[in-house]
């Protein structure tokens, strides 16, 4: 397309950057422009993934493309090393899609903001604080400039991170993008949101040390020297086989606390509940999928034997995440809380997929964690907009909504038939290849997995039910439908799902290369070449695994 | 008398001014004990100068004669400031800081 | 001051020799000192009143023994019988212990005082010295030190007001003035290249240190006479104030030690200052020359040495019988601010001189005129420099006016204050400003001006209004 | 007698003997005859001080003086030995006790200007 | 028997005479300068001196470089690559530090007494008060502590260690005890800083005399040599370099030897406790460093458990000790301990990337606590009634929605405390990583995994008050109980200077990684 040297990536970071610091940086005047700001930078940084994608490579998914490499510390053998595989591509451009729908989604939910008040801490601002605390976790009008610097640094950190190529890179990114979210959820939360906050904090960061560890003692297997930290470098690397174990483990542990798997869960319900729509939709959508993305390019290459030795458990582990979150999902009364549950069962599916090594698998969990991304943001989104509207977020606060606001039911409708898999529907295909691949290697795995899909239904339908249908409670009979700036911000992600759904092919080309590496790398082979869609031509050439 | 005499009593004065500082609990008396403490230091400078026909062990008891004198000036007008906001000077007494 | 007097520097003389004293020699020199001490002190205080009745013009003691020589004997005497109390408040041990480390400390330091060359006592020659190591002096002022124990413990085991204070202000009186005895001898080693007693008496030979280092000699005499408690220094006892500050509480045979010890004092400080300046127990000038220094062997120097001491004791006397005690805040002043600095520029003077001497090839006359010129050079400067100006003492502007009967009793007024108009004199002013008539301002011409506008200026930062809390 | 302490113990036990001694005669001669007002402190004859009893307290200025001593005796204690090795030190020696009494001026100085010495 | 006079290469020494030096001046100026000019001078005398001190030792690190180092005044004073670091660090944080201590705040409440002497509540005091007088001692205090510290880390034998120890902690015991609030607090503190500091350099003077006897020397060079060579004196040498590292350990406030920390650091004056918080540290741990690696690496097998036990033991109480605490500079100083221990693992390393590692932590770590200390000593109480402001808000609870209304000051503050709980993209996840990595590469591993470990359970108290700044209203009406206090802006300067240095060392620490590995080799 243009200059091929351009360096797409690090473009996609630096802008974000520099959007948030221009935004904190507005002077008091213009402060309530800083949506404008946000939103502009973000749609830049869209375009930027656009023209990443348009550059990219298809017929070469598995390889590494778009790279810039530049020596960091190269005392501590760091490189600053973006490229993106297939999967890294789609998760970036998943990002990049979310951010400017999440801020458009916060537009309005401020509208003390034009009063302007530069002195934080007068009386109104309190009071304002505490009953929309009460009512709904809507972005106080005041912070906006706050609220839009911060998603703009989380989505730099996002897009750093599907794209690092340097595994302290990645380890830094892990860490340093929970501050940003950190402070979304506390400052913006709802009356819990401190203990959410710091509960997501904490959580995560301790997952996070233990990969420190497992970080540093990777390296000092490695051939170290300045770019010891590189992946490529590392892949392959000799190590003794309880060594790569406890490294893979100290990974292992950081990641299901990221892609919150079934016990390492609890943070997750507390902090969507919390945490305002838009935030949710991030977390939930983008940034969790950084722990099951970390299973897939950083623990099957780099720990081949350790994950091969740990599968049966963590397929097990992540059955239960999918029966557990399901049956949990049934049982919530909120509707935040219910949601992350869902994904809890959803993670599961993905992580299933990972670990059941098969190429179709992972191609289906590669493909699940976009989708889970669309469908998810856009519950939440949903969600919060309803949220917004009833000032409650529990289940029981709402009835009979459909003939109210039928727009809204609808789309909720749709978002919540892709959280179950209807067919149709993107989610239906990565799920089905998930469980087809698990099949073929694990069948009782993947027979009892498929009877999430049967929970999920259950907990779909039964919210619709209770929120949208029956009769319509007095108090919300005045309730407004989507407006048109709510209807763009949910819209491309219903027709993202759709077209996916329906015509799934150019995101599967995506995933199948890579998916075949990942086996390649994990040393396994498809139990049934027949089934694979990977031609085992492609496989040879990738550029990580020949050390 | 052999010069290993010096030493054990050199030991014997430094567990005393230890076991001092640890136990009494007037702020003189403790500064005593430290005093007491680094006199026993000399003295094993002083003997171990003499085993090893080497000067500097007695240098070295010079500088730390001064320093002495030092940390009693500087502990004197510590304690003598507290005791003239408190009137007293027991440690027991500080007890604005838990310890 | 010759150049060869100061060349002897660095060449030591040599100490004088122990190596034939036997245990009953050590043990006949222990106790003659001893002896020696208390003789001399009870004939001091005999000295001492009668030369200060000759100054008042009146005879003093005579009538105990010839000249009223026994008197100090009858005075011993009558102490050692007297009722020995002790006072309830003290603290017993200490308060009995003190005067004893009083005089067991003044009685040690003629233990390194050469008395006289080596002589043969009962077939053994030895010198007339209980013993000198290359230390001594360090030993001396250790023990001048030590006695200042008993002093303070004295005054502070007593549980009385007047002892605590004069013992206080005895050791800090001391300390201070040790620190420019110190200072002063530190020139003196400079010169003898040795601390030993024996040989900076060898190494006076030539000419008496007191001569080269007359400021030296100034400031040790002035210090000495305040170390000892002495007039004009006595400020520790200054029965006007302290009723004998430290001794207030001690009677009989213990207030006899404190009092032999300060006259011990006055014999030991007086033997240093005649070893360290004035040449030990070596013959003055024109004796020594006499037939090959006949007079500087044998038994003769004890006389030379005893002579020079009495010469200082006699000091002592007349200074007591001419000067007038100083306030306590002039005496440490004097001590601080001249003595001390004085004595550091002195130390400072000698070992520019001496190192420029020693240790370069300038010559003694050049340096001589060099630091003259940079004498007057300094002194040029500090008459250019702009003359301080005392700030003047705050005069009250207006006399206060004194409630006399705000206390519940009268008193007087104070210097500042003035009574306020008797009721009779108020009228009176009232009838004349009603004479003048000519309206209500004539009252103003009585009543003081208004307060003064001061204080302004201290409350330009704004302070004043901030509450503490 | 080869060791020159010996002498000095000799002395000191002379000394002590004549220092008990003394205290000791007086106590066994002396007459015995105690009543209240003689073992009361002495002031003048009124009620003692109370606050005297037990350790009084004296003004602050003395800790002062003390610890102004304490430092510059230190001080004279390192002059005496650069002293007797004047010879010896040679123009570093000079140098060196130049740079040291300076130093040791420099607090002298500060403490007269900010009034240490004085005695009010 | 003749006296050689020894030859003194000046030029090596320049960082320590320019700031002694400046110390002496500084006593001059406050003995002679007019009042109001005293703190003018002071300030730029000290600013003179250390930036000095900072060209000095950069002109001074190209010979070092080119020929490892020379040995000063025979030995008693070393200077090499570390030495230089650890002199250019103490005084660019000791510089930071300063200013936090030479500013002045708009109310005259300033951090120091009118007149420290003076008795609390006397009538002395409320003259001194009057008259606007500051104890402009200080800086010629400080000044001495520093060039202690910058010899400390330099010492080339235990009596120079020994007397730079003195020369570094007696001005800091009286600084500890100047306070201009809560006066007897930091009296007391100032007393037990002092009694049990004394206690400590006891114990390393004893150590020193046990090591000498076992040497026959002071001097490190020879003691490594008789280390090296097995004797029957071994447990003279064993127990001597215990007690010389307990002395040294007590100054860096690792756990037996803590529990004068939290009571000096809440005592002191805020600036003063930045300062010594940090360049403290920095000092002991310099001179702990070349005992470690110079003079007692043969005795590795003997001294390290010990060591490892302390560094375990450090972060662990540091750690949960603060969890715990109410009081801002209490938590602070209990984290400080933590971040002992962390130190400390890099410490026992016994790698030269553990040299430099240390090193680095010790910028990273300094420059922080100096920021987060000024931003400390700025936020105050204001006094219900009269709207006055008074001491400094140091419960938690006053600091309850400080982000909302100071969103600048809690930012850094922030900053700073991420730095200490290593979150990356901060120094004090660089140095962190340096230090573990180092531990690590020594063959250390479980000890990073106690370390991270501890670090993560650090970050609780660190969040809890991040979370206090910002997402905790404010108690009262705006301005009724806690504020920020107006000042010269020299604090607002050491901060800016901290939150760069934070960001930089986090972001871009590869130029000062480079050229401390560079640095990180000791004369033998």
């Amino acid at each position: 397309m243009t200059d091929s040297t351009f360096p797409w990536l690090t473009a996609m970071v630096v802008l974000p950057v520099v959007g948030a610091l221009a935004v904190w940086a507005l002077p008091a005047g213009v402060r309530r422009h800083a949506r404008h700001v946000g939103l502009a930078v973000s749609l830049l940084v869209l375009a930027l993934g656009v023209g990443a994608l348009l550059q990219f490579d298809t017929g070469a998914a598995a390889t590494h493309q778009l790279a810039d490499l530049v020596p960091w510390i190269p005392a501590f053998g760091v490189s600053w090393a973006l490229a993106v595989d297939g999967v890294g591509l789609s998760l970036v451009l998943l990002s990049v899609v979310l951010v400017p729908l999440v801020l458009l989604a916060a537009w309005r939910e401020h509208p003390d903001d034009a009063a302007g008040r530069p002195g934080p801490g007068t009386a109104t601002a309190e009071a304002a604080t505490v009953t929309s605390a009460t009512t709904a976790p809507v972005v106080d009008g005041t912070r906006i400039r706050t609220y839009v610097a911060l998603v703009l640094l989380l989505e730099a950190f996002m897009v750093a991170i599907f794209a690092a190529r340097d595994v302290f890179l990645f380890y830094v990114l892990f860490e340093a993008m929970l501050i940003p979210v950190y402070f979304m959820i506390g400052m913006f939360g709802g009356l819990q949101r401190r203990y959410a906050a710091v509960k997501f904090l904490l959580f995560s960061l301790a997952g996070g040390l233990v990969m420190l560890v497992g970080v540093i003692a990777l390296y000092l297997q490695g051939p170290g020297g300045e770019q010891g930290f590189l992946v490529d470098t590392l892949v392959g690397a000799e190590m003794s086989t309880w060594t790569e174990r406890l490294i893979f483990l100290s990974f292992f542990l950081a990641f299901a606390i990221k892609a919150p798997m079934w016990p390492v869960h609890t943070w997750l319900p507390d902090a969507a509940e919390q945490a305002p729509a838009g935030t949710s939709a991030l977390l939930v959508g983008v940034l969790d999928k950084v722990g099951t993305f970390g299973m897939l390019t950083l623990c099957l290459p780099l720990f081949p034997e350790a994950s091969r030795w740990a599968a049966p458990v963590i397929i097990v582990l992540a059955v239960v995440s999918v029966l557990y979150g399901a049956l949990l999902a049934i049982g919530q009364a909120d509707l935040m809380r219910l949601i992350a549950y869902t994904s809890v069962s959803h993670f599961g599916f993905i992580v299933l997929g990972i670990f059941a090594f098969s190429s179709v698998s992972i191609q289906g969990a590669s493909f699940y964690m976009v989708n889970h991304g669309l469908s998810t943001g856009a519950l939440f989104l949903l969600a919060g907009f309803l949220v917004a509207r009833r000032g409650s977020q529990r289940i029981a606060d709402f009835g009979g909504l459909q003939k109210v606001v039928p727009v809204l039911a609808g789309t909720f409708l749709v978002a919540g038939l892709s959280a179950l898999s209807l067919p149709g529907l993107s989610t239906f295909v990565s799920e089905f290849l998930v469980l087809v691949g698990t099949f073929t290697r694990h069948p009782a795995a993947a027979i009892v997995a498929t009877t999430g899909v049967v929970l999920a239904a259950l907990y779909v339908l039964l919210t619709y039910q209770r929120v949208f249908t029956g009769p319509t409670r007095p108090e919300l009979v005045a309730t407004r439908d989507l407006s048109t700036r709510e209807k763009w911000v949910v819209g491309p992600l219903l027709a993202a799902m759709l077209v996916l759904g329906f015509y799934p092919a150019p995101a599967l080309d995506l995933f199948r290369e890579p998916a075949g590496q990942s086996l390649e790398d994990v040393g396994v082979q498809d139990s049934q070449p027949t089934v694979s869609t990977v031609s085992p031509a492609e496989t040879g050439d990738h550029d990580g695994s020949d050390q | 008398m052999t010069l290993a005499n010096y030493l054990v009593l050199a030991s014997i004065l430094f567990t005393i001014g230890a076991t001092t500082v640890l136990v009494r609990r007037n702020a003189i008396i403790v500064f005593l004990g430290i005093e007491l403490m680094l006199n026993s230091a000399n003295l094993a400078f002083v003997t171990f100068a003499r085993m090893h026909g080497d000067l500097t062990g007695q240098v070295v008891a010079f500088f730390v004669m001064v320093v002495a004198a030092a940390e009693v000036v500087v502990g004197l007008a510590i304690i003598v400031a507290i005791y003239r906001t408190r009137r007293s000077a027991s440690v027991d007494d500080v007890n604005l800081l838990k310890s | 001051m010759g150049p060869g007097v100061l060349a002897q520097v660095g060449g030591t003389a040599a100490a004088a020799d122990f190596s034939n004293d036997t245990w009953w020699i050590v043990a006949i020199k222990a106790v003659g000192i001893v002896v020696f001490l208390l003789t001399s002190v009870l004939f001091a205080i005999w000295f001492e009143r009668k030369v200060v009745a000759r100054m008042q013009i009146r005879p003093g003691p005579n009538v105990h023994g010839p000249f009223g020589l026994l008197q100090s004997l009858a005075d011993a005497m009558k102490l050692l019988v007297k009722e020995d109390m002790n006072v309830k408040a003290a603290d017993k041990v200490v308060y009995i212990v003190a005067p004893m480390i009083s005089v067991f400390a003044s009685l040690l330091i003629f233990a390194v005082i050469p008395l006289g060359p080596a002589v043969n006592i009962f077939g053994v020659v030895t010198p007339l010295q209980l013993t000198d190591f290359p230390v001594a002096v360090l030993y001396i002022l250790a023990a001048a030190s030590f006695g200042v124990y008993g002093i303070v413990l004295g005054g502070w085991s007593s549980g009385s007001t007047y002892p605590l204070l004069g013992g206080v202000r005895s050791t800090a009186q001391v300390i201070s003035y040790e620190l420019a005895m110190g200072l002063s001898l530190v020139s003196v080693f400079l010169l003898a290249g040795s601390m030993s007693t024996s040989q900076i008496v060898g190494s006076q030979q030539q000419i008496w240190w007191f001569i080269p280092l007359l400021p030296a000699f100034v400031i040790y005499f002035i210090s000495m006479v305040g170390e000892v408690n002495r007039l004009p220094f006595d400020l520790p006892e200054a029965e006007g104030e302290l009723v004998s500050g430290f001794m207030t509480e001690y009677s009989s045979m213990k207030f006899a030690w404190f009092f032999l010890a300060e006259y011990i004092n006055m014999l030991n400080v007086s033997a240093i200052a005649t070893t360290l300046f004035f040449g030990g127990w070596r013959a003055p000038w024109p004796l020594s020359a006499i037939n090959d220094g006949m007079f500087n062997e044998g038994w003769w120097p004890v006389l030379w040495f005893l002579a020079k001491l009495w010469f200082f004791m006699f000091l002592f006397v007349w200074i007591r019988g001419t000067l007038l005690r100083f306030r306590y805040d002039q005496f440490m002043a004097f001590g601080w601010k001249v003595l001390i600095p004085v004595a550091l520029a002195w130390i400072v003077a000698v070992a520019i001189i001496q190192g420029v001497r020693q240790f370069t090839d300038v010559d003694l006359r050049t340096l001589l005129i060099g630091l003259a010129v940079a004498a007057l050079v300094v002194v040029g400067i500090t008459f250019l420099l702009p003359e301080r100006r005392r700030p003047e003492p705050e005069r009250p502007d207006e006399p206060e006016v004194l409630d006399a009967f705000a206390a519940g009793y009268p008193v007087p007024p104070l210097p500042g204050q003035v009574l306020p108009p008797s009721p009779r004199r108020a009228r009176l002013a009232e009838q004349r400003a009603q004479d003048a008539g000519d309206g209500p301002t004539g009252t103003a011409t009585i009543t003081a001006a208004g307060p003064a506008p001061d204080g302004t200026t201290d409350d330009t930062d704004g302070e004043e209004e901030v509450p503490r809390g | 007698m080869s060791n020159p302490y010996v002498p000095l113990l000799v002395l000191m036990g002379v000394a002590a003997v004549l220092a008990l001694g003394g205290v000791g005669a007086s106590w066994i001669i002396g007459p015995r005859r105690y009543n209240r007002a003689k073992l009361e402190a002495y002031e003048c004859g009124i009620d003692p001080t109370p606050h005297a009893v037990g350790g009084g307290r004296f003004p602050i200025k003395y800790y002062l003086v003390a610890m102004t001593f304490i430092i510059f005796d230190i001080e004279v204690v390192f002059m005496y030995p650069w002293a007797v090795a004047f010879g010896q030190l040679g123009l570093f020696g000079v140098v060196s006790m130049l740079t040291f009494l300076t130093l040791i001026t420099v607090p002298f100085v500060y403490e007269w200007r900010r009034g240490g010495f004085e005695w009010d | 028997m003749s006296f050689v006079a020894p030859e003194v290469q000046w030029a090596a020494l320049a960082p320590i005479i320019l700031v002694l030096g400046a110390g002496v001046v500084g006593v001059l100026v406050d003995a002679f300068a007019p009042r109001a000019a005293r703190r003018p001078v002071h300030i730029g005398l000290t600013v003179v001196s250390l930036a000095g001190a900072l060209v000095a030792v950069a002109l001074l690190w190209r010979d070092v470089r080119a020929d490892g180092g020379v040995e000063v005044l025979g030995g008693s004073v070393l200077v090499d690559g570390p030495t230089l670091v650890l002199q250019g660090v103490i005084a660019l944080v000791g510089l930071v530090g300063l200013l936090v201590v030479a500013d002045r705040t708009d109310s005259h409440e300033d951090a120091f007494a009118p007149s420290a002497a003076a008795v609390p509540g006397s009538d002395y005091e409320e003259l001194a008060r009057r008259k606007g007088l500051t104890t402009t001692e200080v800086f010629p205090l400080a000044l001495f502590a520093l060039g202690g510290m910058m010899i400390f880390p330099a010492a080339g034998n235990l009596l120079t260690l020994f007397i730079a120890l003195e020369v570094l902690s007696l001005p800091l015991y009286l600084l500890t005890g100047t306070a201009r609030r809560r006066r007897l607090l930091s009296q007391e503190a100032s007393m037990k800083y002092f009694l049990l500091g004394a206690f400590a350099s006891a114990f390393l003077l004893f150590g020193a005399a046990l090591v000498y006897g076992f040497a026959g020397s002071v001097r490190y060079a020879d003691i490594a040599r008789a280390v090296s060579v097995p004797s029957d004196l071994d447990p003279l040498l064993v127990a001597g370099s215990v007690l010389i590292l307990v002395g040294l350990l007590f100054k860096v406030g690792a756990v037996p030897f803590h529990s004068w920390t939290p009571d000096v650091y809440q005592g002191a004056p805020t600036p003063i406790t930045g300062f010594m918080a940090a360049v403290t540290k920095i000092a002991a741990f310099g001179a702990i460093l070349r005992l470690v690696y110079v003079v007692l690496p043969a005795l590795e097998w003997d001294l390290m458990p010990a060591l490892w036990g302390v560094a375990v033991v450090t972060m662990l109480v540091g750690t949960v000790v603060a969890i715990v605490q109410t009081d801002v500079k209490r938590m602070l100083a209990y984290s400080s301990i933590a971040h002992a221990g962390f130190v400390l693992v890099g410490v026992v390393a016994m790698t030269s990337s553990g040299i430099s590692s240390v090193l680095f932590y010790l910028l990273a770590y300094g420059l922080a606590t100096v920021g987060a200390f000024a931003i400390v000593s700025l936020v105050r109480e204001v006094d219900a009634r009269g709207g006055a402001v008074v001491a400094e808000a140091t419960h938690v609870s006053q600091w309850s929605g400080l982000g909302q209304r100071h969103p600048v000051l809690a930012g850094a503050f922030a900053l700073f405390l991420l730095s200490f709980a290593g979150i990356p993209l901060t120094g004090g996840f660089t140095g962190k990583f340096a230090v573990f990595s180092a531990a690590v590469e020594g063959d250390l591993a479980w000890l990073a995994v106690v370390g991270v470990v501890a670090s993560a359970a650090a970050v609780f108290f660190y969040v809890r008050l991040i979370v206090l700044m910002f997402f905790t209203d404010p108690a009262g009406t705006p301005g009724s109980s806690t504020t920020v206090v107006r000042t010269d802006g020299l604090t607002h300067v050491a901060i800016g200077l901290g939150v760069v240095g934070t960001i930089l060392l986090g972001v871009l620490p590869s130029p000062v990684l480079g050229f401390l590995s560079d640095a990180a080799v000791y004369l033998p």
